[in-house]
């Protein structure tokens, strides 16, 4: 691949996770590559996409340059159609007004779960993470597109507690426990794009970046995957995607 | 412990008949309004991560060595870290508890929970929400639908799953939250107590609504006229207050919207001394920030002339268009 | 009485109904004689006292000259402390930040439910009132003070249907339908002024009105009233309270 | 009657995944956003009694011949009047049903209610919020403590008395109502539908959050750059509203906060006319102020220049200090 070293593993999945939006929809952005995305998506194919963040802003424009340091900052207000309190802000997801939740991961399952509280057993736990914050609720109230790090330790059968949920344990788990709305839509990694199988709701791959084979993506799963008869490869970056990028965040903060 | 946390409503009514509602001017010091907050209140922090957060006031608790707070704020920050690592708190309620995403996991946070047996309770950052707004509507609880399958509600018997009287549909009800106190800062509110927020509101008003008392910081201290031309603009009443401190720069080293962003030197600073070493590092931030300065201007000298400029310059910026 | 021709019975029950106010008080006030004799008692006696509309407006100061039509109104928002929702100022009440709610009545029985609703059988009224607005709110979260006209249809045994509710059956039925908190303090009309008996939670009367023999308040009322002891006489209306009042509401809007 | 009124959780976000919730520019002509409300729909209306009544868009509605409307408004007067009295609705939810303070009882509800078969269902004036609010927050249900023990509750099954699975106190839990259609006015708002709304909100941003659509008349249509200057003052977000009608005038002869007041000559008249005669005179009525008139224009031209202008100059007044 002529592209391998021109540009880092988060500027892959930026831009990879960009172009899993669609013009119109309405995106509840976490902080990081969800941000960049939903920005560089903005930016570049979808003008009409509007980017609510948790801290109660909606219809953001995030400055080239100017990246907030989470998404509780004044930074993402600056020309936003709206400011509204942070329950409320969440509670536009309850009443299904959100298409897509975008945010980071620690560790997610075959089904999609999503670990960000502890490490090791939660009663006395290796490491205390920082928590849901509104992973769960995101989660739990429309579709998910996750970018995230692929890593063994990372992509595990079962998380070791499931913070945000994903399918629960697959089949009709989700919607059993109360959760009839949304589910993860597909996770992005700098290795694969990855979907859910429709009535398993197992994890499977529909899209090998450029340059990776099955095996590499196997080999840093700790499950087994499924892949689609139809496994495609993902075009590489573009210029103009990989321009528009690194013009928002020229410091690399969150591309590095 | 549930028992302790959720408030009978008569108990809740006995409270509020006791406090004292009039329009009245309610001006005081840090060091009085601290007087409000005692061993082992619940207190509720005003402001999300590193926004309008009550920093002044929280400062001012630890420097009168309170103990056994039960602290709960949405999300939390190098707040939490502070009243942990003081000891003002053993117990700390929120959504989520790092030292900002720039900086990832807090080592103090770890450092208390892991070994120290502190707690740090997790919810959804709605269910917060819907804690503090059923606590500010005088009911026990308010349905929600996020939480449900999850390891996180597992962990939380204080809520309740319930099928739905009406459609059958499961629900979780999340109970009422009160704090005792709660800390708020704002850009401007006058001497009763009737508090303009500009921009990101949070969970302020809820929990303004919420607390069986609330202690109001302010960057100014403004004239009843100037609220009452425009009320529309009053986003907590003046009823729900019982201390008003002028204190600028308050929420330094974070930010307050529209006035200053951020202290970053100060803020890297600060991480890098507590993440290295969450004992000694923490210690030695707190002798030198908190307890060494005579007063908050002291403080805000030690963060730097500079350091303020630079801040309050990028916090402005936000109205240039 | 000297005084006996120089104010009206509405006059009167606006003045009585203030002096029921103490300062530092937060009050619910409805439209009429209970939004008069609450900014009475503010530019009297009471100058820290705080009035709150249903429409969404606390602190108002309303301006002599310009009453407004109903408390929903514009005019009421003059020089207020704050202005919010509808929902929310009521919420106030049940949160219990309100001292006293403050209204006016159409039907009223002997332990203080009020009728706004029907008059008649309510599957099929005679007539259909317009309802109870926020006043079942009011009354159900806070302590009463109502004033309204001293007729015998509107002092009845039972109304005919409880649209805001005093002490429903008397004893303890109140706290044990679920309402633990408030209830009827006083009723004023142009005979007498009322409190309610502390274990039967009946109407009894505390004060006669200037002029007023037990006979013609009993006489008046469609059931039987039990008189204090020391049932005492109101002192008439002063001439401050008057001039305060013919200030307030030169045109006589509300107290002709 | 009941399972009618609250949609299942997953219906509600089936339409809600129908709705066009892009960022797109809505704006169209009082006829054309008149096809949001069709026959039999529940209708909610945004202000309360005389202030910011969507009128004109209850005019155009009336115009069309609508049908068998279930409406609901917190408090509704003389638009439930003209709903009622032209045959547009049978169904009127609320918590107060005259024709304003100041003329007391409708003869015009009354007629209907009582001899004509229509419906005034009940609801304490929070209760309604409460309902508004469940339905904009996506749950079926909010908690309250009033309505218990009146004869208002016992006439609504569609309510729910609990106990509280935590404190074991009684409660009412009202059902959520989320309306087919909203039609709310506000002072100003984008091509897009954000809304700026001044003063008194009353229950008009949980109404548009419930409803499964919303026609927004205003006042004046201003730029998006203007709402992006203040995102703090946005009320209403676009994605709430499916149409945008640029309406001067458009709650004559009611109020609109900051703008004008009520016309009193036209009111006055107007109750005169049909609580003399709630038949004929109603029907005189429509014919000349609502049939009769090519335009809203024509219509505000009956009401006539001088009322507008007083009303205006009385509007504005509040900002006088």
């Amino acid at each position: 691949m002529t592209e391998a070293h021109s540009y880092t593993a988060s500027e892959m999945l930026a831009i990879l996770s960009a172009r899993q939006l669609r013009d119109g929809q309405v995106v509840f952005a976490g902080i990081g590559v969800p941000l960049l995305a939903a920005t560089l998506a903005q930016r570049t194919r979808c003008p009409a996409l509007t980017i609510l963040f948790e801290g109660g802003v909606i219809g953001a424009f995030v400055e080239p340059g100017k990246l907030p340091p989470s998404t509780n900052d004044q930074r993402c207000t600056k020309r936003a159609n709206m400011v509204l309190g942070s329950a409320d802000v969440l509670l536009l997801l309850q009443r299904g007004y959100v298409d897509v939740g975008f945010m980071g991961g620690a560790q997610i399952d075959q089904y999609g779960n999503l670990n960000s509280s502890f490490i090791g057993d939660p009663a006395k736990p290796k490491t205390r993470l920082p928590g849901t914050g509104g992973g769960n609720d995101i989660s739990s109230l429309t579709n998910m597109i996750v970018a995230m790090k692929h890593e063994k330790r990372r992509f595990v059968e079962n998380v070791d507690f499931i913070t945000s949920p994903g399918f629960i344990r697959g089949g009709d788990t989700r919607r059993e426990s109360g959760l009839p709305a949304g589910g993860m839509f597909r996770v992005i990694t700098e290795l694969a794009v990855f979907g859910f199988d429709d009535t398993s709701k197992r994890m499977k791959v529909l899209a090998l970046n450029p340059g990776v084979s099955r095996e590499e993506v196997q080999d840093n799963t700790g499950f087994t995957l499924q892949f689609d008869d139809r496994t495609e490869v993902t075009p590489p970056p573009t210029e103009h995607e990989l321009q528009t990028l690194r013009l928002l965040d020229p410091e690399r903060l969150f591309t590095a | 412990m549930l028992e302790a946390q959720l408030e009978p409503y008569t108990q809740l009514r006995d409270n509020m008949a006791r406090r004292d509602r009039s329009l009245r001017e309610k001006v005081m010091s840090l060091e009085e309004a601290a007087s409000f907050v005692q061993d082992g209140m619940k207190v509720g922090l005003g402001g999300s991560t590193m926004s309008r957060t009550p920093m002044a006031m929280i400062w001012e608790v630890i420097r009168q060595r309170r103990k056994n707070l039960s602290v709960s704020r949405c999300i939390i920050s190098t707040d939490g870290d502070l009243l942990f690592g003081s000891g003002a708190s053993d117990h700390i309620i929120s959504s989520w508890f790092a030292q900002g995403i720039l900086w990832g996991l807090s080592k103090v946070m770890r450092h208390h929970v892991e070994t120290q047996g502190k707690r740090f309770e997790e919810w959804s950052h709605m269910a917060v929400g819907m804690r503090y707004r059923a606590g500010g509507m005088g009911v026990p609880f308010l349905p929600t639908r996020a939480m449900l399958g999850s390891d996180v509600m597992k962990q939380r018997p204080e809520a309740k799953q319930i099928d739905c009287p009406f459609t059958g549909e499961k629900l979780l009800l999340v109970p009422a939250l009160n704090p005792d106190v709660a800390l708020i800062h704002v850009q401007r509110c006058d001497a009763y107590g009737n508090a303009q927020i500009d921009g990101l509101q949070f969970m302020d008003i809820d929990l303004a609504l919420a607390a069986n008392s609330v202690i109001l910081t302010t960057e100014r201290i403004v004239s009843n006229d100037q609220i009452r031309r425009a009320p529309d603009h009053t986003k907590i009443p003046f009823f729900c207050v019982d201390a008003v401190v002028e204190v600028p720069y308050g929420s330094a080293p974070h930010e307050c919207y529209g006035l200053y962003e951020p202290m970053m030197n100060h803020m890297e600073a600060y991480v890098s001394q507590v993440n290295s070493d969450p004992v000694d590092g923490m210690r030695d931030y707190l002798e030198k920030y908190v307890y060494g300065p005579k007063s908050w201007t002291e403080y805000l000298s030690l963060i730097g002339m500079e350091e303020l400029l630079d801040a309050s310059q990028k916090g402005r910026s936000i109205y240039n268009d």
